[in-house]
């Protein structure tokens, strides 16, 4: 089928930055995203994980972005700002999507 | 002295607290019992619900009181002021930096709900009541702690920007448990005793035994955090988390005299003023100050001050509160 | 008049309804106040067990009405009917594509079961008794909408093999509110009394508290909905939302008339025809139309028409029923 | 005989066994109900905290009986053996290997806490009392069969290292739902009477009402299960589903009547002895025995045997029980 | 190690098609998929999350597929049959695999 | 914006083997991974879904870990040691991060 490149940019944040990064995302002119829960993690910060907790203090998502490639360092600027004085980990990976049309 | 003895013995030997010491001893030893999240956000969706409502019924019930508006500026003043307290001694005791000491500083200022949801069911037991808009103070005090250990921290810094934004100030003030407590309590107003006894069998009967489950959790949250955390405990940061709320609750006692509130109601708000936040401020200290260490303030707060505020505490501000009240 | 807008009064202040109006006030103040889908879906369970069960247990009670035939044939019919109309008025009244107007004409014909458990505690607070088999009929107009809506698009696109599959058909006919619905009244029916008596301080004492949680999390559905979905709210649209539920209701009470039902039962066919369905209609729309907007038939149907019939909807229908049936 | 059916006949029409039965329908015609895995465990949680509970406030009460250690002791063994006879029957009567042999014999050696709990529920409504520690002796016969099992495996294949380690041990030892039983049983028992007064509107009324729930989840797991594995359920092993809590619960008579239990002691002992483990060792298994197939265990231990025992064990165990020790 | 070249495909679509779609995956030859809750989103049709949702009609699923090269197309073009009139987005990364006999 | 080459590594596990999982990967040098929950899927050992699940025997987790490329080696091989007589998937993309000190 017919494919289209494009970059996959996923970045896992603290749930209580959730909003700033996607308003942050959006004016930087990013279409669409996908956030999926997380259950836990560990790293320099230590180890977590999600059971038993009600407070937003604890736990961190994960923001999923298609974006195309003349857009990601925009995008990538604009993840920074969010993230710079947080913990979290932005990474960038090669794809190829149908109905490129979309992002 | 061998009466609060036996006071605190009773209150040791309640199904609350050994449901709390039944999680924290799973998770010191590493068992694989967990409650959801989503199953502990229905719990304590509940607790709220269920203290709002009452308070709020109770007021309806009783009429309103002059009190309950300078109670509420107490509150705010109390929460306000506390932290800076906190602070300085913070600075003194321990070695922590400007910023941690801030960042938890914030949290005693603030209080604990469900310390506040124990207390009154120990106060229930006894047959001591109290001022029912307790809960609005307690309401009231989440908040302003924020607001002063991010003063303390922007005067330290020159104040490079860092910390507040309106969006920010939005979350603190209208965040889900002020929303919820807040917002049952004026329903429960709204509809009085009629209210109250429509739904009562959902949030006053089976009120102590979801408490229960409650701390099972908390436990559990609170032992698994003192296995990772207990790194930073130490002599200093652990006395300060039993210091500090035997000073917050001399506060909370002078106020509550001066405020002339009744036994409970004095008894209540000292537990407030000994008690410190873990669901509000540690979201706040996330987004404000991001580069403070979560484990010292959730460590000091869950796994110190609560139980011992749950288990020694409360028994000691209530007979504080008898002895210098009297009633 | 006075008497309706006295009884309208009762009704919005009551702690159900002011629960549904605190989840709509924190979604539009953009609280985080939120309940987690599975606590959500937990608070469903738990009402559609409980309104099957009772029902059920009820009917066993007082054993069968020859009605109790005619009634879920008229609810078939009911449910089949009112889209047509809902579809020939929102054509009218709305610049709404084909489309979109089936879908949304969809929606009306069908039910909302917790507008009907909203009414039926307004019901037994005002010691009004009704069928309990309305329950059986509730769940016979859950689906037959869908076939009628699916079938105006097809007739409109001259059949292009859109829409229904027998797959579709299935996940219709047994999606899990119906099964459990429809389950929990042959439990009820079968074990009766007896059975009611077992498990009644779980399904019936905390039945209204449990509701009020619900209400409070429909509230921050809607609420978050309007924020989102507002621009689609044009007049015409809008008056669509709470012209057709009358309109219903009118049905409804024709209908219930004709069947010889009790005032309670001809109220909850009134609520039953004026309500929109927000579960198993906007999944089957999601399948077979995927192209119609469902911002649109959800925005009307949970934001517009659900608190319409929660506030003055019921009172209003009771009224009705009152005056034309008497009792 | 004719009365042993019309106990079954009773058992059959009550709520608990037909919400399974719906449960078990809803998966098998492929309903979408389902019922969100927070909220499964949120009900186990309960339902774990209140029979524990309630077994301990009941030894406070009664007072120890110099056949609690016995009985603990007697569970033990029970659990450790019966694998045993289980391996050996499915060698004889199945064409399974000696892996997945040895993990289902595991399964039959420990036990299953909601059967227990139903058969509890079942003994109440006919007025029948039992020893309160019981509940500890359900708990002393999770663990046990387990190593028994991974004994046999070692023993077969030369002892190449695999199964048991320190970690798994103490994953089985301290798994959640032991940790929760024991801890509960220890609180009812520490806070006695008192402590059941506080909390029974929150673990005695409702109890029978979430048991429902929670079985119309375990009939949507088990019909799950059945649908996707009724491939393996050769006549074989459909035989030993049913024909191994038969020989179990005879253990449990023999073992019961030798330990001078009360009517109801015996009966739960043979429900212990006849149930199948569906939590604490799948999981076990699924670490120490990765080859054998999981869904062999779980189809027979939760789509056979759980349906066997809550359907006609239960009731054959009580009259048998009866018969044998009179009262 | 040793690992084998193959492709990662991921499909993030309505919670109300994904049977659909895992029938059509099967059907397509597909031997293992693994499906991520997805906890909010945001595109052309708006921005949503799951909190406090009781109807199917809301909400996603991110469904990952690993698969041999050979049989991307295969597997696409039934994919793309089933999202065609759907939202929901399809990327396919390059990806190395251990245990490659298990794809 | 100033990115660098590193692997990321996706093993979906059974949940009760996440912690003999993460304790080898902690061993292996590995600074952070991020744990997501999984719904549900489906291989050889067949289809399930985790709604209704009580026990730990159901139910998977994806394990997510960022590394660089000279440690990827040492990390399949703890990785693999875990994983190997269980069910489960490992695969290997290749993708840039920001802040790469942190891997
Ligand atoms: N190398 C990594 N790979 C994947 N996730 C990571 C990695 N490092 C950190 N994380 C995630 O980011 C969170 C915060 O990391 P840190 O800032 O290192 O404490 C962790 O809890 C993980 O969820
Ligand atoms: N560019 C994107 N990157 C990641 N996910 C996306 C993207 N666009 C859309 N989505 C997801 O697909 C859903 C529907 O998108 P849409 O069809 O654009 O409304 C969104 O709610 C997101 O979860
Ligand atoms: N090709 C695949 N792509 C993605 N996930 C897979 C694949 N094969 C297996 N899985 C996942 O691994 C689990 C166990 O697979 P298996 O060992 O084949 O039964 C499945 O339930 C899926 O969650
Ligand atoms: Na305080
Ligand atoms: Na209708
Ligand atoms: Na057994």
């Amino acid at each position: 089928m017919q494919t289209h490149r494009a970059k996959r940019v996923e970045i896992t944040i603290e749930a209580v930055m959730q909003s700033r990064l996607t308003e942050a995302l959006q004016k930087a002119g990013v279409k669409g995203y996908t956030i999926l829960p997380v259950y836990g993690g560990s790293g320099r910060s230590g180890e977590w994980n999600r059971s038993g907790q009600i407070s937003r203090a604890h736990g961190m998502v994960q923001v999923i972005c298609i974006i195309r490639e003349e857009r990601l360092d925009a995008m990538l600027e604009a993840a920074f700002a969010v993230v710079e004085r947080h913990i979290g980990v932005v990474s960038v990976v090669d794809c190829n999507v149908l109905r490129a049309e979309r992002f | 002295m061998s009466e609060l003895f036996s006071l605190a013995g009773d209150n040791l030997l309640s199904p609350i607290i050994l449901s709390f010491a039944l999680g924290l001893f799973a998770a010191l030893a590493r068992s694989d019992l967990s409650i959801p999240e989503a199953v502990a956000k229905g719990l304590s969706i509940y607790l709220l619900f269920a203290i709002g409502f009452k308070g709020g019924a109770s007021v309806a019930d009783y009429g309103f009181d002059a009190r309950l508006g300078f109670s509420l500026l107490a509150g705010v003043i109390l929460s306000a002021l506390l932290p800076l307290i906190a602070f300085a001694l913070l600075r003194l005791m321990t070695g922590l930096s400007r910023l941690d000491a801030a960042a938890v500083a914030a949290h005693y200022g603030s209080i604990s709900i469900v310390t506040f949801v124990a207390a009154t069911s120990v106060l229930e037991g006894r047959g001591i009541s109290s001022e029912g808009y307790m809960v609005a103070v307690a309401a009231a005090m989440e908040a302003p702690a924020i607001l002063s250990a991010l003063w303390l921290v922007t005067r330290g810094s020159g104040g490079d920007g860092r910390g507040m934004d309106s969006k920010l100030m939005r979350e603190i003030m209208l965040n889900g448990s002020i929303v919820l407590l807040v917002g049952a309590f004026v329903i429960g107003w709204a509809t009085g005793e009629d209210g109250l006894a429509e739904i009562s069998s959902f949030i006053v009967a089976p009120f102590k035994g979801v408490l229960c489950l409650f701390l099972l959790d908390m436990g559990l949250v609170a032992g698994r955090g003192l296995r990772g955390g207990s790194g930073i405990l130490r002599p200093g940061v652990l006395a300060f988390g039993v210091l500090m709320p035997l000073i917050g609750s001399g506060f909370g006692l002078a106020v509550g005299a001066m405020l002339g509130l009744s036994l409970g109601g004095v008894a209540l708000l000292m537990v407030l003023s000994a008690s410190a936040s873990y669901i509000a401020v540690p979201a706040a200290m996330r987004v404000a100050l991001p580069e403070a260490n979560p484990s010292i303030y959730l460590t000091l707060s869950l796994g110190v001050t609560f139980p011992f505020n749950l288990t020694l505490g409360i028994p000691l501000y209530i007979a504080i509160a008898q002895t210098v009240i009297g009633g």
